[in-house]
Parts: structure tokens; C-alpha cells; sequence
């Protein structure tokens, strides 16, 4: 990474020093910026739309079907951004899958992980499973599940399996798609049956929502554990039964 | 269909009687000798055809336009008064001859198809800056000229030919910007600048005479590259690197042509020339264009190169039609706007003949011409129809045009028009009388540097001897019959009264 | 008021670490300690947002902000530092 | 609440694209048939929306049935769905290009996905009516353009790419501040309720002006507005041909085409002569310089990604004749005028990278000055070249001649005219970038025998960058209609 | 609001020091870095425009907001760090 603005100049002693000038310049501008946004941020707060989306926000929650009001913005209301981030998250992990295999260097952990490994893991899974439940009316939902399987899969590769405990190609790439898959079917549906798209009829929103949460946590796993791995996947049995996320 | 349809669709379709078979052209596989020669007569022909009718219904006074918007408020319009058609006429005619022309110099050389598309290109713009009814549809077909011929003079692929093509493309395109910038400002004076017989300037208030002097720099400044008035000419001899037939059409037709026709518009359908004159255009004007023709004689004199000879007296030549149009009074227009055309015909026929000296004989140089008239009689004929054509010696057409000039300036009082006349006639005998000689009356060598047999009974190709032939003829003709109905001379006077309401 | 004085004290507090452990993250320039001191910022920064009534927000922010992305700084801290153990000795 | 079928293709410009990358990724042996297939159907919903708003005027979606300012909103009005139409119909022929140019099932199984997901967010993009939403698509679109630009996998590609990814970071983060910044002061995220808030809080000024600020600096760096260009030549030079040209043509318009939005509909009280004199400036730096070094580029791909700098700076000319214009006629024309530069520039732009890669596979390299006898070898591309290459210059007649024109045009008008010496000089440059690439086409090489050689590939281009040129050059009156301006002569 | 503001004035430094970070220094790590604290900062203030107070209920749009932020950061940290990963093979091979 070679920014232009400070490429390599003839006399190491002087460009230094230069260096630290204009590096300390920096620091007081930015410091001089960050009071300007202080300043501005204090005047948007006093004179702002104080309870902004909130009352709103929470006023509709009851018709949402969920009872967690942030459950409610992600799935509901704001469920079209939360379709796109996982898009995101699936064309990070496919950028990560085109430059090739898994780096090598892999290093087997000691023992003691690899003894945690037995218990640590279904616990993972475990409260990732609640963690899904949870999100309809307390704090959790299908992102926090989801990083709990990935870590899962973070802790199963440590402990010494490279594929992180992931199944074959075919069916990993089966899983990544699952979330934004049934995401996207779930709005076609809707639009189809002419209630427009992402727009859940309150009776079915509850079960849509989970319906669409499940997917999303199983893909969010998958895709956090094989950005772990940080390559194509190597065993290429086409279709491994084994689930997500189990050791070896 | 109506008489109405026709005449709306007429400009249009002729414009496109060259651009489709060109487009065509360049898909045509290199081989297939046949269907890219009937692609590129049938063109040639039907363009012809369409000329005629264009040509009836002007002289019946019929309004002939065809408008498209390309976008709300700029409107390409291609319409046919007695001006446009002296243009079109002349580069129609002179389309086909050449045409048949490039066939016989061209057809066993490489790269056929792509050169007889951007020929087909390069007429297309040329009849569409002849048919150009407002100042935005010349710019676009000016610049398309500037594309269509780069191909062209590029041609033979050696590194002049590249270098000569630059140099073109780095003269006309500056030119071309120069002359963007002058038609949008003054678009936003005044709006659609429409070419109007009387020009479309004279009811604007004194205080804009200053933007519109300068305006009239930037355009003239655009044009004069093309029609090579010094200091602007630079380009012109370098391009001598163009095969025959392009050098042809783009010292007699297209290019400079092109330029000159550009500057009488000016002068006369935007400006009106008594605004022109008022303002002190015209007399600038004049001085360029006297200068540019003593200039280019000069300088023709010092050349031995037949082409860079023949270069220069265009440079010098094309300055005629621009002397014309700075001078108040109907009949100097007469002479510059028969010059038009008088100055093609005559021009193309000596590139032909240098491109049949050089194809047959090998021949390229002034000093190599000893005794070409024994060998090629009929060419040589040709060439001095046109060589004493353009010094002016009647009946040949130049002739008329130098009558038509000389007493324009004295009409207008401007008895140094005569000054002018007289200097360029002499020298133009300077450099072509010995040419002459040479071809004439020198004995042959023994042996010429590059001799090629067609095995015809003929001296050349039949294809590369007829059109210099014939275009010799209409040399000829156009001073002969010269009050004819139709003649060029005839076109140039009805354009003359109705930009003067005679 | 007094109860007041002693919550704008805690927040300070909380507020003086958060940035501390930024500044220290941003200023090591040894990465595996850079990578640390960031995690501790994220998991501190998780904290901050529970304090702030944000626990959806802050579990995320543990899970995957400190957490995961932790785990991949990591492992590119460790590939840095073996580049850099590599080239110690190819020239030594 | 509008008739479903009538705002369905606003949803399905989206969402098929998505769904297309989601079966390409699942299915990696029927990559290229599932691309195909979807580039068909996504180009066919992109017609479809385009003549929806030709009939009724700007479409309106509310998802999810709640009140507006709760939920996000897809709108097409007249500039979204104009380069949506730009967008699609250029993606389509990226598309069908790209069937016949990558090789191995590896780049193949890569490629696809990406590329559609790209596609998504570029449409995603267009169509947002919401800040926040804004930035999912800007960040889905920059992690896809960076992976997509890696693809050849050289060092350099990866190097460049890197920078672009994390450049691009850095502009979404800084764009999502202001974004902030408006939530905080206006409580909505919902443009059109946003635009009404802003205009009708005067004493929140500064808080806009800083939000702008910070949301039109973000999307510079994306749209590689100079000075803060530096990262885009050795991302889009060293990418795969089709991926180049749907970084230059597409990606870097669709950050342009937000900061257009926020400067027309979002900050429209809050803009000032004072801003549109900066942008300005640093738009005609880009301009001469980005033009120059096009120029001095040894590689024909370099030039070409120098000149999007160049075209993009043309763009931002127009921001300070748009504040001193008044409404009417006159600030009609310069917004077509506007939009017909950015899609002209679009078609040429994808046509010459497209062409420039189909160089590069024949000659095995791209170095302009030994490119002499592939040009000769290539009629077709050497001719989508020249063709794209003239509406690049701006010559007659192509859609970037009448936007010239009419910039010109209102820049004397206004009194504005040093822009004029900018666009002469750009466009000077820009004839002598172009022909130092087809001055190598007329050498002594033996004669091409037919005119296309490999249709899947050489079509693409000669259509795309035909359509710059006679489509635009000589039709472009639909684009007033589409845009709703009635742009009467001015 | 004093809490908001307090909250909010240390996401906007965040914001500065991740930017100064990324500006003057050179590894790759140490950019990721610092756009992760960037970023942080912007999610700050979001957190803090939805505090209302310990008694009222927060706003959760900005949570949600925050919540997709988070993904999206964390999405992009992993491709620029096998990036660079990529670039430091290609360099070993070099």
C-alpha cells in the first residue's frame, strides 16, 4: 500500500522529519475538523426533530410481529437493507473464494484448545440457537447467532481442522446463498400474492420473519467461518452430509 | 408520394445515396472485388440522379428541406438553395469520375475496403456541408470531413503518410474547435443561426459588433485551415502523401473546397455582406486571401515535387473563391462563386494526370517530365487543359473566373484586385509554362524511373485515362458555354442576384 | 445532583478508556499488539453501547466487530509477523 | 398505494440481478448460462422501467407498507431510470462479452457471481430513495468492484484493487457521517422527506452544509474527482477487460449520479456558487490533467482509465452553470445535456475498454506504440475504438458533441466563459489521446480479409460504442422527454 | 442531552483518529485498523442519537443501523485482509 503522498523521498534523515511535520499537521487539522463536527453535532442535536423515527419506530412494533423494536427495524421496516447486507457479506466471502485457496501456513493449535474444542463448540451452537429465538422479543436475533456459529468454526479450525468444520463445496455454497435466497423468495412471494415486496401480512410476519431469520443465521455462520479459512475450499467432495459447524 | 415528401426527403437521401454504400463497404470482404465496385457506382449514380432532381426543383424555386432534431433546440437541417446546389453538383460529378478514377489506381492494392468507405464517408460529409441550412449542421459535417478524409490520407501506411495525416488532423481539428466555439457563441446571441440569403445579423444593436468581429475570427480562423489561407495552409502540402485520387478530391472537392464554400456562407448567409463590409471583415478578408494567392504561386514556383507544385497553386487557387467574397458588389461574387467550381475541375484534372504520370511512368518530379507528352498524349492534353486553364487562358474556364474577379474589383472600385490578378497570373505561367515545355517539346529519356504496361492499346489504364479526359472536357465546356442555361457561370449569377435582390 | 455529578464522572471514565484503548490500537505499531489492544477496544466499545441501553448493538459489536474481525486481524498478524521472522532471516 | 404490476420492475431491476448471482454462485458449473439468462431478463425489466416512467412520469415504491419515513423507498424518476437504461443495456453487452472471454472454470465460477451482485447494487443504487440504503448499495458495489478488479490475480491487480477497496472504505465511511449528521438534525433517512426538511429548516444551515460536505467528499473519492483520483488508473487498467469496463463506465457514474441527487434534490437550499466553483475547479483539474496523462500513457488500458478521470471532471463543469442558471429552458438543456455526457460517456467508455481487451488477448499486450499490426488485424475493433474514441473527444456526431455544445453554449451565456478554454483544451487533448492509439492502425500490415473475426466479442463493442456515437450523437430528443424537460430552444 | 453529546463528541474524535491513522500510516493491518475505528466512531454517534435518556426507550433505527454497519465493516475487513494476504504471497514468490 503506497499512498502517493508519501512515497519514498532521497534524504532519509530530512524526509523524516518532514514526515512528522506533516503527519503532526494532519493531526491538528483533523483535531480542528473533529471540534467544527462537535460544534455542529451539538447544534443539530438542540435544534434537531428530537424523538426523530423513535415514537414512530416503537409505536408500530405491536403490527410487526416481532416484540424486539430492533428486530422489528431489521426485518420489518428496514428489512430491504438488511436482504442487501447480506448480499454484502456474500460478495466479500466470493471476492475472498476468487483469489484462490485457503493461504498456507496453517498452524495446529496445542492440546488444551483442542480438549475445549469437545464442549465449547455445541455450547456455541447451542446459544446460537437461542440467541435466533431470542431476537423475536429480546436483544439477539439472527446476526448475533450467527457470529456465534461462525465463531464456532473459527474455534474448530483453530483446534486443527483447515476447513473449519465446514461441509464440501456444494453444499457450502447451497448454505451462503440460503439467507439471501429465501430473503428475496419470501419478498417475490409477497409481491406476488399482491401485498407488495418485503411487505409481511401482520398474521404470517412472525413466522416469515423467523422463516427468514433461521436461513440468515445459518448463511451468516457459513460465510463468517469460510472468511475465516480465507480461501476457496479445498476438499471438493461434492456433497459432504456433514452439518455446519461439527469437529471432526 | 407528394411532391412535398420528395422534397423534404430529397437533401437527406442524398446524403445517405453515399453514406449507406460506404457503410456497407467496410463489411464487404476484401476479395470481393465485384460487389464493393457496384456498391461504390451505384452510389455514385443514384447520388447523380438524385443531384438532378434537386438541381429541377431549386430552379423552380421549390423550398427543398429536410429538418431532424437531435436534441430539443438543435436541429440538423439540410436544405438546397442555388448555392448548396452549385456545391453538390460539383461534388457529385466529380465523386463518380474520381471514383471510377480510384478503382483503376486502387484496386490491386491493400486495404481496399476500408479506403472505399471513408471515401464514401468523406463524399457524404462533403454534399452534407453543401446541403447544410444552418450553422450547427456545417460544424458537424465540417468535423466529419475532418475524420472521413484522416483514413484517407493515411492511407498508404508508410511513416510520412502517418506523419502527414497528424499533421492534417492537428490543423483541421484545432480549426474545427475554433470554429465550434465561434458557431455556440454566437448561438447564444442569437439563437438558431439559420443560413438566410442576406444574413441573419443585421438587425443586431452596435454594441454587439465587437463580440460579432470576434466571432467572425474564430469562424474564420476555423475555415481558413481548410481552405488553406496563410498562415493556416501548413497541412496542405504535407498531405501530398495521399494516394492520387484522395489528393484529387481533396485538393478539388472535399477539403478546401469545403473551407472556401464555408467562408462564403459565412460572408454571405450569416453576416450578409454589407454588415460584413461595414464591420471592416471583408477588407481583412481580402488582404488574406491576396496574400494567400501571391503566397502560394511563390512558393509553387520553388517546388519541383509535380504534387507539392500542383499543392501549392491550390493553396493559391482556392484563395480566388475567398478574394471574391471580400469584395462588395455582385460581380465579384460572380467570379469567386464560379471559381468554385471552375477551380475543381480544373484541379482534378491535373492530380489525375500527376497520378497517371506517377502510376504509368514513375514519374514525380518537374524534372523528370521531359518528353511525358509523347508518351501519354491524351493525359499530357489533359494536363494542359488545365494548366493553361488555370493560368487563365481563355476559352478555358479559369477564364471566366478571372474576367468575372477582375471586374468585380473594379466595380468596387478595388483596382489593386487588379494588381493581385496580374501578379498571380504571371506567376502561375511561371510555374506551369515550363512544365509544359518539358512534357512537350523535351525529347523523352531512354529509359522512365518506374514504367508499368497495362496492355491496353491505350497509354495508361483505361480507368485512370478517361476521367482526367473527361474532366478536361468540362474544363472546356464550363469556359465555351459558359452563358449556357445550367453552365456553372449561369448558377453562379442567379446566386449572385438573389444574395444581392438583383 | 450529586447522582448526576457521578454518572457524568462514569461516563467519562468510560469514554476516556474508549479512546485511550483507540489511541493505543492506532499508535502500536507492533501488529499483533495493535490487533489486541483494537479487540479490547471493540469489546470495551460493546460496553459503551450497553451503557448507552443499545444490548442488540453491543452483542453484535462483541461478536462479530471484536470478535470476529479480531479473529481475522489476528491471522493476519500472525501471517505479517512470520513474513517479518522470514525476511529477519534471509538477511541476517 | 400504487398498482404492484405498475412499480414490479422497479423491484425487479434489483432483484433478478441478485437472484441471477445467488443461482451463479450455488450452480458454478452453469455459471455462464445463468449470467446469460439474467443479463436478458435484467436488461428486459430495465426496458420495462424505463417505459413505465416514459408513461406516467417519476415511480414512487414504499416497501414494506409502512409510513414512508419508517421504510425505505424506490423511486425511478427521469435521471435514475436514464442510467438505469444506460447502466443495463451497457451491463448487457459487458455480459455477453465476458461469455467468450475468461477461459478457466475458475475466473468463470468467480466472475459470474460478482459480477451480478455488482449489477444489483449498481440498479440498487440507482433506484434508492434512502441515504442509508444508499450506503449498503455504495458498500455491496465497492466490495464487489474491488473483488471483481483482483480477478486477473497479478500483483499489480491485487495491489490496486487493495487500495481501491480501502479508498472506498473510506469514502462510504466518511459519506455515512453525514448521513448521520441528517438523521440527527431532520430525523429521517428518506430523501424526498429530507429534501422538504432541509429546505424548511434555514437554521439548521450549518449542519447541512457540513453533512453535504462530508457526504459529497466521500463520494468524490468514489467517483475519483481529482485530487482524489490516484487510486482509479491502476485499478481499472490492471483489471480483466469486462470488469474495466464496467468500472469506468458504470461505477464511477453511479457515485457522480449521487452527488448529482444530493446536489439537485437532497441540499438543493443548502448548495451555493461558492461550492459548485470548487467542484468546478477540481472537475476541470481532472479535466487537463487526467487528459494529459492519458496521453502519456504507454498502455492503452491506462489511457483509457486516465480518461475516465478526465471525462468525470467534464461532468462536475456543469454544477456551477446549474446554480447560475435560472429555472426554465435554458437549465433544462444543461441537465439533459448533463445527463447525456455522463450516459454517452457510458456506451464509449465500455465500448473502448472492451475493444482494448480484445487488443490486449490478440497482441498479448496492450503497449500503444507496438500496437501497429493488431489494429490492422482487428477491423472491428480497431473501428470500436475509433468510434468510441470520437464521442470520448466530443467530435460529431455523438451525445458528448451536443453536451459540449450545450455546456458551451450556457457557459457564455452565463458570462461563464473560462470553462469554455477548459473544455477546448480537454478536448484538444482528448483528439490527440485517441489518435495516438489509431495513427498505429494505418501501417504496412498485410490486409484484414474480413471485416469481424469473433462476433461474440468484437459486436459487443462496435455496438456499444456505434450507440454513443449515432444513437446519441443524432436521436437524443427521448432523453428530454425521459427526464420530463420540455428543453424548448433556448 | 448532555449524555448525547458527551457520547457523541467521542465517536467524532474516533472518527478523526481513524482517519488521521489511515492517512500517515503505511501497513496494511494498521489501515484496517484504523477504517475499523472510523467506522466505530460513526456508529457512536448513531448509538448516541438514540439514547433518550435512561428513562425513555432508545431509538432502534439507528441500532439497526448500526447493526448492518457492523456486518458490512467486518465484510470488508476480510477481503482487504486475504487482499493483502494475496499480495505478501505474491510477493514471497517474487
Amino acid at each position: 500500500m503506497t499512498d502517493p503522498t508519501f512515497a519514498t523521498r532521497p534524504d532519509p534523515a530530512r524526509a523524516a522529519e518532514r514526515d512528522r511535520d506533516l503527519k503532526l499537521l494532519l493531526a491538528v487539522l483533523l483535531a480542528l475538523l473533529g471540534v467544527t463536527m462537535t460544534a455542529i453535532y451539538a447544534l443539530a442535536l438542540n435544534a434537531g426533530a428530537a424523538p426523530r423515527l423513535a415514537d414512530l419506530a416503537l409505536a408500530r412494533v405491536p403490527q410487526t410481529g416481532v416484540d424486539n423494536p430492533v428486530t422489528a427495524v431489521l426485518l420489518n421496516y428496514r428489512a430491504y437493507d438488511t436482504l442487501m447486507e447480506l448480499a454484502v457479506l456474500l460478495a466479500a466471502l466470493l471476492g475472498i473464494w476468487s483469489l484462490g485457496p485457503a493461504p498456507a501456513g496453517f498452524q495446529r493449535s496445542g492440546p488444551v484448545l483442542a480438549g475445549m474444542v469437545s464442549w465449547v463448540v455445541p455450547l456455541l451452537i447451542v446459544a446460537g440457537g437461542y440467541m435466533l429465538w431470542v431476537g423475536g422479543y429480546a436483544p439477539g436475533g439472527a446476526f448475533q447467532a450467527g457470529a456465534l456459529l461462525g465463531a464456532a468454526g473459527v474455534i474448530v479450525r483453530l483446534a486443527g481442522d483447515p476447513q473449519a468444520g465446514l461441509p464440501g463445496e456444494a453444499a457450502q455454497r447451497w448454505l451462503l446463498v440460503l439467507g439471501v435466497l429465501v430473503f428475496t423468495l419470501v419478498g417475490l412471494g409477497l409481491m406476488l400474492f399482491g401485498a407488495g415486496f418485503l411487505t409481511y401480512p401482520p398474521k404470517l410476519a412472525k413466522w416469515l420473519i423467523l422463516l427468514i431469520e433461521s436461513a440468515a443465521t445459518l448463511a451468516i455462520g457459513v460465510a463468517l467461518a469460510a472468511a475465516y479459512v480465507g480461501g476457496r475450499p479445498t476438499a471438493t467432495s461434492p456433497l459432504d452430509p456433514r452439518p455446519s459447524a461439527q469437529p471432526k | 408520394m407528394s411532391w412535398d415528401a420528395i422534397d423534404s426527403l430529397l437533401p437527406v437521401a442524398i446524403v445517405l445515396s453515399s453514406l449507406l454504400p460506404g457503410v456497407f463497404i467496410f463489411l464487404v470482404d476484401e476479395e470481393n472485388h465485384l460487389l464493393r465496385t457496384v456498391l461504390n457506382l451505384l452510389g455514385a449514380v443514384l447520388k447523380l440522379a438524385l443531384v438532378g432532381l434537386l438541381i429541377w426543383g431549386v430552379w423552380l424555386g421549390q423550398p427543398i428541406e429536410t429538418r431532424i432534431d437531435i436534441a430539443p433546440g438543435l436541429t440538423l437541417v439540410l436544405s438546397a438553395d442555388a448555392l448548396s446546389v452549385l456545391f453538390v453538383t460539383l461534388s457529385s460529378v466529380l465523386w463518380l469520375i474520381t471514383t471510377v478514377y480510384a478503382i483503376g489506381y486502387l484496386e490491386h492494392s491493400p486495404n481496399r475496403s476500408r479506403f472505399f468507405g471513408f471515401f464514401s464517408l468523406c463524399v457524404s460529409a462533403t454534399v452534407g456541408i453543401a446541403l447544410a441550412g444552418n450553422l450547427i449542421t456545417f460544424v458537424i459535417f465540417y468535423e466529419l470531413l475532418t475524420l472521413a478524409t484522416y483514413p484517407l490520407v493515411a492511407h498508404r501506411g508508410t511513416p510520412e503518410a502517418t506523419r502527414g495525416a497528424n499533421i492534417y488532423l492537428a490543423y483541421t481539428l484545432s480549426g474545427g474547435l475554433l470554429l465550434l466555439v465561434g458557431a455556440v457563441w454566437l448561438r447564444t446571441l442569437i439563437g438558431p443561426v439559420d443560413f438566410t440569403v442576406g444574413g441573419v445579423l443585421s438587425g443586431l444593436p452596435a454594441s454587439m459588433h465587437g463580440q460579432l468581429v470576434a466571432i467572425f475570427a474564430l469562424l474564420l480562423a476555423g475555415l481558413g485551415v481548410k481552405a488553406a489561407l496563410v498562415p493556416l495552409h501548413g497541412w496542405l502540402p504535407q498531405s501530398m502523401v495521399a494516394p492520387a485520387p484522395v489528393s484529387s478530391l481533396l485538393h478539388a472537392v472535399a477539403v478546401v473546397k469545403a473551407g472556401a464554400f464555408g467562408i462564403v456562407r459565412v460572408v454571405y448567409d450569416v453576416y450578409g455582406v454589407e454588415l460584413a463590409y461595414q464591420l471592416g471583415l471583408l477588407g481583412a478578408l481580402g488582404l488574406l486571401a491576396s496574400f494567400t494567392i501571391v503566397y502560394g504561386s511563390v512558393m509553387a514556383l520553388a517546388q519541383d515535387g509535380l504534387k507539392a507544385r500542383l499543392a501549392y497553386s491550390t493553396v493559391s487557387q482556392v484563395s480566388y473563391i475567398a478574394l471574391g467574397a471580400s469584395l462588395l458588389g455582385p460581380v465579384a461574387t460572380i467570379g469567386g462563386m464560379v471559381h468554385l467550381v471552375h477551380q475543381g475541375i480544373m484541379k482534378i484534372t491535373l492530380f489525375f494526370c500527376a497520378g497517371n504520370y506517377a502510376e504509368t511512368l514513375g514519374v514525380h518530379k518537374v524534372s523528370q517530365m521531359d518528353g511525358v507528352g509523347r508518351r501519354m498524349p491524351l493525359t499530357t492534353l489533359a494536363f494542359t487543359v488545365g494548366a493553361l486553364g488555370m493560368i487563365g487562358i481563355p476559352p478555358i474556364a479559369g477564364f471566366v473566373s478571372k474576367w468575372y474577379l477582375g471586374l468585380g474589383g473594379v466595380t468596387s472600385g478595388q483596382y489593386w484586385v487588379l494588381l493581385v490578378l496580374a501578379a498571380s497570373t504571371l506567376l502561375n505561367a511561371g510555374y506551369f509554362l515550363p512544365i509544359l515545355y518539358r512534357a512537350w517539346f523535351r525529347p523523352a529519356p531512354a529509359e522512365w524511373p518506374k514504367e508499368h504496361h497495362f496492355g491496353t492499346r491505350f497509354e495508361t489504364m483505361g480507368a485512370l485515362l478517361w476521367p482526367p479526359v473527361v474532366t478536361a472536357v468540362l474544363c472546356l465546356l464550363a469556359g465555351l458555354l459558359a452563358s449556357a442555361p445550367f453552365s456553372p457561370l449561369e448558377w453562379a449569377q442567379l446566386i449572385a442576384e438573389r444574395e444581392y435582390g438583383l | 445532583m450529586t447522582q448526576l455529578v457521578l454518572l457524568l464522572l462514569f461516563d467519562a471514565v468510560l469514554l476516556i478508556t474508549l479512546l485511550g484503548l483507540a489511541l493505543a490500537a492506532v499508535l502500536s505499531p507492533e501488529p499483533r499488539r495493535a490487533v489486541m489492544l483494537f479487540i479490547a477496544f471493540g469489546l470495551w466499545l460493546a460496553l459503551v453501547w450497553a451503557r448507552l441501553h443499545a444490548p442488540d448493538v453491543a452483542l453484535a459489536e462483541a461478536a462479530i466487530g471484536a470478535g470476529l474481525g479480531g479473529a481475522l486481524m489476528l491471522a493476519a498478524a500472525r501471517r505479517a509477523a512470520r513474513a517479518r521472522r522470514q525476511d529477519a532471516e534471509a538477511e541476517p | 398505494m400504487p398498482e404492484p404490476a405498475m412499480t414490479a420492475p422497479l423491484v425487479l431491476c434489483i432483484v433478478l440481478p441478485l437472484l441471477g448471482a445467488l443461482f451463479a454462485t450455488a450452480l458454478p458449473g452453469r455459471a455462464v448460462a445463468v449470467g446469460i439468462v439474467t443479463a436478458l431478463v435484467t436488461a428486459a425489466a430495465a426496458v420495462a422501467l424505463t417505459l413505465a416512467v416514459w408513461e406516467q412520469g417519476t415511480l414512487h415504491l414504499v416497501l414494506g407498507g409502512w409510513e414512508p419515513a419508517l421504510a425505505i423507498a424506490l423511486r425511478a424518476d427521469g435521471i435514475a431510470t436514464a442510467l438505469v437504461l444506460m447502466a443495463n443495456l451497457v451491463a448487457l453487452g459487458i455480459s455477453v462479452y465476458a461469455s467468450g472471454y475468461f477461459q478457466d472454470a475458475i475466473r468463470i465460477r468467480s466472475f459470474w457471481p460478482l459480477w451480478l451482485l455488482l449489477w444489483a447494487a449498481l440498479n440498487g443504487l440507482f433506484l434508492a430513495g434512502d441515504l442509508f440504503n444508499l450506503y449498503v448499495m455504495l458498500e455491496l458495489l465497492g466490495i464487489s468492484a474491488a473483488a471483481l478488479g483482483a480477478l486477473t490475480g497479478n500483483r499489480e491487480a491485487i495491489a490496486a484493487n487493495l487500495r481501491y477497496l480501502l479508498v472506498g472504505l473510506l469514502g462510504s465511511i466518511t459519506y455515512l457521517l453525514g448521513v448521520a449528521f441528517l438523521y440527527t438534525a431532520h430525523g429521517s433517512l428518506d430523501i424526498g422527506i429530507l429534501a422538504a426538511a432541509i429546505a424548511a429548516n434555514e437554521q439548521l444551515f450549518a449542519v447541512d452544509a457540513a453533512a453535504m460536505t462530508l457526504m459529497i467528499s466521500g463520494l468524490a473519492l468514489k467517483a475519483a474527482l481529482f485530487p482524489l483520483h490516484f487510486w482509479l488508473p491502476p485499478a481499472h487498467a490492471n483489471a480483466p477487460a469486462p470488469v474495466s469496463a464496467a468500472l469506468s463506465a458504470l461505477v464511477v457514474k453511479a457515485a457522480f449520479y449521487l452527488i448529482l441527487r444530493l446536489w439537485l434534490d437532497v441540499f438543493a437550499p443548502v448548495t451555493g456558487m461558492a461550492a459548485a466553483m470548487l467542484l468546478a475547479l477540481l472537475g476541470s483539474a481532472a479535466v487537463l490533467w487526467g487528459s494529459w496523462r492519458a496521453l502519456r500513457a504507454a498502455r492503452l488500458k491506462l489511457l483509457a482509465a486516465y480518461s475516465t478521470v478526465a471525462q468525470i471532471g467534464y461532468l462536475f463543469l456543469f454544477l456551477p452553470l446549474l446554480v447560475a442558471t435560472p429555472e426554465g429552458p435554458a437549465r433544462d438543456n444543461l441537465l439533459a445535456a448533463l445527463l447525456l455526457m455522463a450516459v454517452t460517456h457510458g456506451f464509449a467508455k465500455a465500448g473502448f475498454f472492451l475493444a482494448a481487451g480484445l487488443v490486449q488477448t490478440n497482441a498479448g499486450h496492450d503497449r500503444i506504440d507496438e500496437l501497429g499490426g493488431t489494429a490492422q488485424r482487428l477491423p472491428a475493433t480497431t473501428f470500436a475504438i475509433a468510434l468510441a474514441g470520437s464521442a470520448l473527444i466530443g467530435l460529431p456526431p455523438s451525445g458528448s458533441f451536443i453536451g459540449k455544445w450545450l455546456l458551451m453554449q450556457q457557459a457564455i451565456a452565463t458570462g461563464q466563459w473560462w470553462w469554455v478554454v477548459v473544455i477546448l483544451a480537454g478536448t484538444a487533448l482528448a483528439a490527440a489521446y485517441v489518435f495516438r492509439v489509431l495513427s498505429r492502425a494505418f501501417g504496412l500490415e498485410p490486409t484484414p480479409l474480413r471485416f469481424i473475426t469473433d462476433p461474440r466479442a468484437e459486436v459487443p463493442a462496435l455496438v456499444l460504442a456505434l450507440v454513443s456515437v449515432a444513437v446519441l450523437g443524432l436521436a437524443s430528443g427521448p432523453l428530454w422527454t425521459l427526464l420530463g424537460l420540455s428543453g424548448a430552444d433556448a | 442531552m448532555t449524555a448525547q453529546l458527551l457520547y457523541g463528541g467521542a465517536g467524532l474524535m474516533l472518527f478523526v483518529l481513524g482517519i488521521w491513522s489511515f492517512l500517515v500510516h503505511e501497513p496494511l493491518l494498521r489501515k484496517v485498523i484504523a477504517l475499523n475505528i472510523t467506522g466505530a466512531g460513526v456508529f457512536h454517534v448513531l448509538i448516541a442519537v438514540a439514547y433518550r435518556g435512561d428513562a425513555a426507550p432508545p431509538d432502534p433505527v439507528p441500532h439497526a443501523l448500526v447493526l448492518t454497519g457492523i456486518v458490512v465493516a467486518v465484510s470488508a475487513t476480510a477481503l482487504a485482509l486475504i487482499l493483502g494476504a494475496r499480495l505478501q504471497d505474491s510477493d514471497d514468490d517474487a
